[in-house]
């Protein structure tokens, strides 16, 4: 007899990294259960099963694995590493608070885990299933995590918002995914790819398909006009979920977004493609900036500052090709390092979830706690795109690819909305500095852990800047197959 | 005798917008959620009738795990809405707005 | 030992002495101080008398170049280098001797005042300029010390800085001149860019070998000598006070009379003339501009002589009357008379230093009073001071064989060949001269005294720290004069000492100045019959003990002119009206308005903008998740539209 | 690189001398405990270190007529078809500014012993990095890394404002910071269009000084990069309409931070536009040199006049650097050996005077915390030798002949009259007056005149360590003003070299498409650093 379900050897290797993950995860719920008493240790696991599975995506033997489900590239690699850089950051950042708002349990590292165990399938898809699935797994993950601080009524808010709206732009995806397969016959990416090629299919619906797929991912990346869900649930969602939420999964979308535009934008239909990006990515950028500006909530004016970070990272997209890959996963990069710094150092240094996170009540906190708020300088001045910072390195990347590519009209634009950005991130640190202070710091949730990832980010921040040498080296050698 | 495949698709659509139409009018959380369950199903009958058409089981594939993870969703979904009924005594989402601005 | 080749101690000795005054020395220290102060310009004199000696026995009329380092190099390169000449030396004579007196003088003076030592700083310093400027071989140099001067000028009007009046009458000297030194420099530009040259030696080098290059038109249809010629000539109107930029010299009286004597009477303020004198050889190639001269010194001359009729001030009538003695000068240079007008100067210095420390020697006994009105009857008191006065004033009223009847006769010589007209306004300026001078005279020195009890109480001559001074100036004003040209006569040895500072250029000989015996005679006899009217109804009016009632008597008979005169035409008035505060309502326009309504108004409003935009935009985020769920479906479909059109 | 980076740091090179503030603000990080003297101490000590490297430097490399010095250059970001290198080189152009700012360092922090209450340790440290972010922006010759410099000193600026300032010190530290952002943003995009341009011709990205200056580029690029540049370098000036950051600046920062932003910080612009903007883009700049020069000459008019009627001390004083910078501007746009000579020297003398002009009004601040007028008057009788400074600083400042600003500023005007420019030079040197009017006005109203208020009556007169602060300043007017020569001499061979270099591009054709002129090195199109002869490595590990 011959076993029908036999799954190949190779293909479960292929899969070690996210195994691993789902695994260790699986374990923290165990052990929640049973030794509930090793608590303080769960993240110290939980990072311990990251690093096994960046060992893992490390020495991933390459190529396509599940039939051509997903597959195992240098490039996939890259944008693993970096997602699990973004977990790693998200576990730094939570126990302190966890602590303090006595959520500390087996579930929150678990769960991280879970959704990046989904990331690196999303970064890895090449087929619209695969992708679907890693998707909602990550998506569901996050609803979880966003809701985390039970007893609060922002972080439910936050969760049932990001939820239903999660829900509904998942059932457009779905439908896009019905449409494109239906009129390329495939749901691979290569396979749509060489339908489109061919010309099969009827334009309309295939148009039609591919937008809502794209503005599924869009809404992933929470670019403007469907980023309405990511400042209520930023403001709302726990500090160290933030932290994690609004990169890692910025990370693993744009992968697909990459894919995506490139599958289309090769095709007869391509036509409109690129503009339509750059709408989106100038969208973004302006919106995102002007609204930032009159935040008065730390984490809603990073918020909109993500957003307008997104409409940065498109820029590339703009003007598809193989040479996309890089600025992106630069740009990225540098995200990941800034962004989750700085809500690391907010969770640590505001007192009450849910309550307004004003900015305000940093004023003079800089003389407090010197590191931390020292670290917090550096993201801004990151995020603001100043050099010496890895933020500036990453907009000088996109900038670089746009007038390479004859968008000099994008490189303007986003020079004029980093103005407008370079306004609030200052007010960060005016505040911290060049105010007295309003109110003494109590109930701060700064433990070792949380120093930990302030220092990383804004020293890798900061070394960046200065010397991107190793790290342009690596990316060049993960992209070499381009 | 049997329904050309034009019509599944039709049919699809409509359920679509219904779908989406309920799901912007609604104001009930839960009948929102069901809105988008239509939506979702509508989808799946879409990919179903393709895989018909082009006579490919990939599309029916889709369909199941799709179902599968619309009950996850409803699953998390609804523990959602417990959560907020029990902080905010209402799924009115009119009236869930905390955080706004 | 060669003194021709220390000619850069003369300068170099007052600005060493200023230097030590200034830093080293304490206040307390004021025998130190004194031997300093007096010290340096003792030995630049002692420096000066041995090389004009050997100059003048030597090689009389050769110039001698001196180049002590290089300034400046690259695009632009000059040096820092010193010449003497006949027209130096004299400047040098003067400036060095006179500037002794009056630094002997000052001792006495200024014995009492607190900033002693400040004082004698500043003097020095002044000195040290003065000779930059006469000596300097390019003008590079002599514009440094033109500046210089200027400086010393405005710290020394402002000496009582602690009171109200002294340190704005400094500010009101040292920006007017800056107007003039505004022209000066344009002027250096032009010459610059024309000669590729700043050196005295090297443009007039030029210009001999090709005068056109200097006629050639340059702008607004002036020549390059027109152009060049005007702007120096606008830096001499503001440092020699000429029409119209004549207004800070009456304030600048506010400094201790020595000051006045030495910068506001005999050296600085004759700068310009030296500089006219100096570029005579652009002046010729420039009638025009020469004719421009004449005409502004003559007004000068008789405008600020009328004025001088009706001041009470004693410092303010000398003061006008030696604006009117500069406009004499300019007249002279103007008419190409440039002997007569380094003559004159030289005369000038003498007598008006004379006069101006005779004043002082009043003033002080007076204690600080200067109005003339309080005062009267002193011959008695100051026996020595009188006398010398007197003879002071008798030498600038062109009395006969004292050194202005000379000076002032060799002027309107000048003058009435030039045009008659001229010759005119200089004859009325001599009697008007010899008017106001004796008034002053009388108004002091004679009737019955008018001051207060106590007053007349500490009425006493001067110590002979100040009154030798006096004698030996008074000994110059006397002699001064023979130096020239001596009417009916051709002994002229001043004119021959000249001969080769003022320039012949091909093409442009100056017509022979020597007609008849009896024009000379009439020229002569008129002049002398002016200084006697002026004398005479000066007599009339004030003379014979009336005291002021004389005065008062023809004030009243013409009141509008009296009120007139008195104040000054109201030229600082017209002058504050049309440009003072026009000129500070601009720039407050461009404050208030430009910078702070326009420019900064706009940044704000655009920042205002765009915050408004993102405060009224982010209400878009209702916080309604079924809007949100609307802007995606709308975002969708707008999107969707746009690709398919 | 790193090898390559930290063996220069070692060696005697350029490299040591723009990094070591850098190195010696790193222990200040863990001295915010530390007894206040003691971190004052350390910073004084520091900057003198600096400045000893710096001379020793400058002597070192000085070879008769002048210096051109560079690092060895090594890859710093090297990427397929993309490679920015690491270069710096200092000439004569750069070098006064540079030892002006070594000057100025020890002198910032001595004259803000008393005026900085809190954080000295911050303080210092933001001046530490200031320095770095301009030397190296003095010295750099890669765009990129210039561009990076450039951006390096804005931050420790807008915190020396912003944490030290007066009043209203938040709303002027954001306004200088947003201004001079907007402006390199746009010089941002200019440098990677020429970058990518080269790219373009030559097959690999390039923003080397070297490289890029072999573009040649149809007038219309030319115009619109020129404007770029121009508008960075303007803003930074700053020139008229783009002024009115400075006052506000100027009037809250504290003492030292408006000594170093008036002494060097200006300066970067006007050597931008000397060392880039025209070399770069000759057409263009010819053609809108009238622009400037309006733009100039309505500086140095407009900035006395608004100067003059200023009521606070310290905006008079930063008025006049806007009328100083005119002048400079003048003598850039001017573009003539005579002219530019005066431009170099005139930004270190503006350095000098308006530094020691900024240094007393804060003198005066940490006595009587006021820099109003009113509240002053009289005070020569009170403290004097303050007095004698506050008057010298002031006459250098006028222009007064024997003094440093008078050659600066002669030099300007003569070059621009000589070039042609007549009734623009006529026009500003009418300025001459102006600034004797409200320097006068100035030392007037706070020296001259009745002691009015009684509180000035005791005021103790300058210490040891102000007059320390002061005297090397004074004694370089006087010295610059007496004997220039010394001063000119240095910069004068690189000057030629580029105005040449500029001349000659200029007399060329106008491309009608970007093209790249193959140059041998040495050539005149390329000035003083591509010249091997005249080019001396400093020693350090050859690439």
């Amino acid at each position: 007899m011959n076993p029908i379900f036999a799954i190949p050897a190779h293909d479960v290797a292929s899969i070690l990294p996210e195994i691993i993950l789902t695994v260790a995860g699986s374990i923290l719920v165990l052990l929640e259960a049973f030794l509930p008493g090793l608590r303080r240790l769960y993240h110290a696991l939980a990072i311990a099963a990251v690093g096994l599975a960046a060992w893992a995506v490390a020495t991933l033997p390459t190529g396509p694995s599940f039939h051509g489900l997903i597959e195992a590239t240098p490039l996939t690699g890259a944008f693993s590493q970096v997602v699990l850089l973004a977990t790693v950051l998200g576990l730094l950042a939570a126990p302190g608070y966890l602590s303090r708002e006595r959520l500390l349990a087996g579930e929150y590292p678990a769960l991280i885990l879970w959704c990046s165990a989904g990331m690196l399938f999303l970064v890895r898809g090449v087929e619209l299933l695969a992708i679907f699935l890693a998707l909602e797994l990550l998506s569901i993950a996050l609803y979880g995590l966003a809701a985390f601080h039970r007893r609060e009524a922002f972080s439910a808010e936050a969760a049932l918002k990001y939820f239903l709206m999660g829900a509904f732009v998942s059932s457009f995806v779905v439908y896009g995914i019905a449409l494109v397969y239906g009129e390329t016959g495939s749901t691979r990416l290569d396979g749509i790819a060489t339908a489109l090629a061919t010309g099969q299919g009827s334009p309309g619906l295939l148009l039609l398909g591919f937008l809502l797929l794209i503005c599924g991912f869009a809404f992933k990346l929470s670019l403007v006009p469907f980023h309405a869900w990511a400042p209520d649930v930023y403001q709302g969602a726990p500090s160290p979920v933030v932290a994690f939420l609004s990169v890692a999964p910025k990370v693993a979308s744009a992968v697909v977004l990459v894919r995506l535009v490139a599958a289309i934008a090769g095709s007869p239909l391509g036509g409109g493609w690129p503009d339509l990006v750059a709408a989106l990515s100038v969208l973004s950028m302006l919106i995102g900036n002007l609204f930032a500006l009159v935040q008065r909530d730390i984490k809603r004016m990073l918020a909109y500052s993500g957003i307008a970070h997104m409409g940065y990272l498109i820029i590339p997209l703009a003007s598809p090709g193989a040479t996309t890959w890089r600025p992106v996963l630069i740009y990225l990069i540098a995200y990941v390092l800034m962004n989750t710094g700085a809500f690391a150092i907010v969770s640590m240094l505001y007192a009450r979830p849910g309550e307004q996170h004003a900015i305000s009540t940093l004023s003079g906190w800089g003389y407090r706690f010197p590191l931390l708020a020292g670290c917090l300088t550096v993201c801004m001045v990151s995020l603001a795109g100043i050099p010496p910072t890895a933020g500036f390195l990453g907009k000088y990347f996109v900038f670089l690819h746009a007038i390479e590519n004859g968008r000099l009209d994008l490189a303007l634009f986003g020079i004029a909305a980093s103005l407008v950005g370079a306004a609030f991130y200052l007010r960060v640190v005016y505040m911290l500095y060049m105010k007295p202070e309003l109110a003494a710091p109590e109930r701060t949730a700064i433990d070792l852990h949380g120093r930990l990832a302030a220092i990383a980010t804004a020293g890798a921040t900061i070394l960046l800047g200065i010397w991107p040498q190793p790290l342009l080296d690596w990316i060049v050698r993960s992209l070499a197959g381009l | 005798m049997s329904v050309p495949i034009a019509w599944y698709l039709v049919l699809a659509a409509a359920l679509f917008c219904i779908g989406t139409v309920g799901a912007l009018t609604r104001r009930n959380g839960i009948a929102i959620f069901l809105s988008i369950e239509l939506m979702l199903n509508a989808a799946n009958l879409t990919l179903a009738a393709y895989s018909r058409l082009l006579d490919d089981r990939t599309g029916q594939m889709v369909v199941f795990f799709a179902l599968a993870v619309a009950a996850a969703e409803a699953a998390v979904g609804l523990a959602l809405f417990i959560a907020i009924y029990r902080l905010r005594r209402t799924i009115d989402l009119n009236r869930i707005n905390l955080l706004r601005w | 030992m060669n003194a021709l080749e220390l000619l850069w101690l003369i300068p170099l000795l007052p600005f060493a002495g200023a230097a030590v005054n200034g830093i080293l020395v304490r206040n307390s220290q004021k025998g130190l101080a004194t031997a300093v102060g007096i010290g340096a310009p003792g030995l630049s004199l002692l420096v000066a008398l041995a090389a004009l000696w050997q100059y003048s026995t030597t090689r009389p009329g050769e110039t001698i170049q001196q180049a002590v380092y290089v300034w400046t190099t690259g695009g632009f390169s000059v040096d820092i280098a010193f010449r003497l000449d006949p027209l130096s030396a004299v400047m040098t004579f003067v400036v060095t001797l006179v500037g002794f007196l009056i630094h002997v003088y000052s001792v006495g003076y200024m014995g009492h005042e607190p900033g002693y030592r400040r004082f004698f700083a500043f003097m020095n310093l002044f000195m040290g300029a003065m000779l930059l400027l006469v000596l300097g071989a390019n003008y590079l140099v002599m514009f440094v010390g033109w500046e210089g001067v200027g400086l010393c000028s405005y710290l020394l009007i402002g000496f009582y800085f602690e009171e109200e009046f002294p340190p704005y009458a400094g500010k009101k000297a040292f920006v007017v001149n800056r107007i003039g030194d505004f022209a000066f420099l344009v002027g250096l530009f032009a010459l610059f860019a024309t000669f590729g040259t700043l050196d005295f030696a090297g443009i007039e080098a030029q210009v001999l070998a090709d005068p056109a290059s200097a006629t050639a038109p340059y702008v607004f249809g002036f020549s390059v000598a027109g152009f060049v010629t005007l702007c120096l000539f606008i830096g001499a109107v503001g440092k020699s006070a000429q029409i119209p930029l004549y207004v800070w010299l009456p304030d600048a009286m506010a400094g201790p009379t020595p000051v006045s004597a030495l910068i506001h009477a005999a050296t600085m303020v004759t700068a310009g003339v030296y500089m006219v004198a100096r570029s005579n050889i652009l002046y010729q190639l420039a009638p025009e501009i020469s004719t421009v001269v004449a005409v502004v010194g003559a007004a000068t001359a008789i405008f600020a002589a009328t004025i001088g009729l009706a001041q009470n001030d004693i410092k303010k009538v000398l003061a006008y009357s030696t604006v009117s003695q500069l406009g004499y000068m300019f007249l002279a240079a103007g008419v190409g008379a440039y002997v007569a007008a380094i003559f004159h100067l030289a005369t000038h210095a003498f007598f008006k230093a004379l006069l101006f420390l005779g004043s002082g020697s009043v003033i002080h006994a007076m204690g600080g009073e200067q109005d003339m009105r309080k005062m009267g009857g002193l011959r008695r008191h100051l026996p020595w001071t009188y006398r010398t006065f007197l003879v002071g004033t008798l030498a600038i009223s062109g009395v006969p064989l004292l050194a202005g009847f000379f000076s002032k006769d060799a002027i309107l010589a000048g003058a009435w060949e030039r045009s008659p007209a001229l010759w005119a306004i200089g004859l009325v300026t001599a009697g008007l001269t010899a008017c106001y001078m004796l008034r002053a005279v009388l108004m002091t020195f004679f009737g019955k005294f008018r001051g207060t009890k106590e007053q007349a109480h500490h009425l006493h001559e001067s110590p002979a720290v100040m009154t030798v001074p006096l004698g030996i100036l008074a000994v110059g004003a006397v002699v001064a004069g023979y130096a020239g040209k001596i009417p009916f006569t051709h002994l002229d040895w001043l004119g021959g000492f000249f001969a080769p500072v003022i320039a012949v250029i091909p093409g442009h000989e100056a017509q022979a100045g020597h007609h008849g015996l009896a024009l000379e005679a009439l020229l002569v006899s008129a002049s002398i019959a002016a200084a006697g009217i002026g004398l005479l109804v000066a007599w009339r009016i004030w003379g014979r003990n009336r005291g002021l009632d004389g005065g008062s008597a023809w004030a009243a008979r013409f009141p509008r002119i009296h009120h007139l005169l008195e104040n000054k035409y109201f030229v600082d008035e017209i002058y504050d009206r049309i440009v003072v505060r026009p000129l500070a309502a601009i720039a407050r326009a461009c404050w208030k308005v430009v910078d702070i309504l326009i420019i900064d108004g706009a940044l704000h409003v655009g920042a205002f903008v765009t915050e408004m935009t993102g405060d009224l935009g982010r209400f878009s985020t209702t916080g309604n998740v079924r809007n949100y769920a609307l802007y995606f479906f709308a975002g969708v479909l707008i999107l969707f539209w746009w690709m398919i059109f | 690189m790193s090898s390559e980076f930290t063996a220069l740091l070692l060696g005697d090179s350029i490299t040591r001398w723009v990094f070591f503030p850098t190195l010696a603000a790193i222990p200040l990080l863990f001295m915010r405990r530390a007894p206040t003297a003691a971190i004052k101490w350390y910073g004084l000590v520091v900057s003198l270190i600096e400045l000893f490297f710096l001379v020793t430097f400058a002597l070192a490399h000085w070879d008769g007529a002048g210096m051109v010095v560079k690092d060895p250059v090594f890859s710093w970001i090297e990427l397929p078809g993309l490679a920015i290198v690491y270069e710096v080189g200092i000439d004569g152009i750069s070098l006064p500014l540079v030892l002006l700012t070594g000057l100025l360092l020890p002198i910032v922090l001595l004259g803000s012993w008393k005026g900085i209450e809190r954080h000295w340790s911050g303080y210092v440290l933001s001046m530490l990095l200031l320095t770095t972010g301009i030397l190296g922006a003095l010295v750099a010759l890669d765009l990129f890394l210039f561009y990076v410099f450039w951006e390096v000193m804005l931050i420790p600026m807008y915190l020396i404002i912003g944490i030290w300032g007066g009043e209203r010190r938040i709303y002027a530290a954001v306004k200088f910071f947003l201004f001079t952002m907007a402006g390199s943003l746009l010089m941002l995009i200019a440098i990677l269009w020429m970058g990518w341009t080269y790219g373009q011709l030559a097959g690999t990205w390039s923003f080397r000084y070297e490289d890029l200056l072999l573009l040649d580029l149809p007038l219309a690029h030319q115009t619109w990069l020129f404007a770029a540049f121009a508008l960075a370098f303007a803003i930074k000036v700053p020139m008229f309409p783009f002024h009115t950051w400075l006052p506000d600046a100027h009037v809250e920062a504290p003492t030292g931070g408006s000594v170093i932003l008036a002494g060097i910080l200006l300066k970067l612009g006007t050597y931008g536009f000397l060392r880039f903007a025209l070399p770069f883009f000759p057409h263009a700049a010819d053609r809108l040199a009238p622009w400037l020069l309006v733009l100039a000459v309505v500086g140095i008019i407009y900035g006395a006049l608004v100067a003059w009627v200023q009521v606070d001390l310290k905006k008079l004083v930063a008025y006049s650097s806007i009328a100083h910078l005119g002048f400079v501007m003048l003598g850039i746009v001017a573009c003539n050996l005579v002219a530019w000579q005066g431009a170099l020297l005139q930004m270190v003398n503006h350095g000098l005077s308006t530094g020691a002009l900024f240094l007393m009004v804060g003198m005066l601040y940490d006595r009587r915390h006021t820099k109003k007028f009113e509240d002053f008057g009289g005070l020569a009788k009170v403290i004097p030798w303050f007095a004698i400074f506050f008057v010298f600083s002031a006459l250098a400042s006028v222009g007064l002949p024997a003094l440093n600003g008078f050659v600066g500023e002669f030099l300007i005007l003569l070059g621009s009259y000589q070039a042609g420019y007549r009734w623009f030079t006529v026009i500003a040197t009418s300025g001459v007056i102006l600034a004797a009017v409200y320097l006068l006005k100035m030392v007037q109203e706070t020296l001259w005149g009745p002691l009015t208020k009684e509180e000035n009556r005791h005021l103790p007169d300058l210490s040891a360590r102000e007059v320390a602060a002061l005297l090397p300043l004074c004694a370089f007017m006087l010295w610059i003003g007496v004997a220039p020569k010394p001063f000119l001499e240095p910069s004068r061979p690189a000057l030629a070299a580029v105005l040449e270099s500029y001349r000659d591009r200029l007399a060329g054709p106008i491309a009608d498409q970007p093209t790249l002129a193959i140059s041998a090195p040495g050539q005149a199109r390329v000035p003083t650093f591509l010249a091997a002869s005249a080019r001396r490595e400093s020693t350090g590990p050859q690439p």
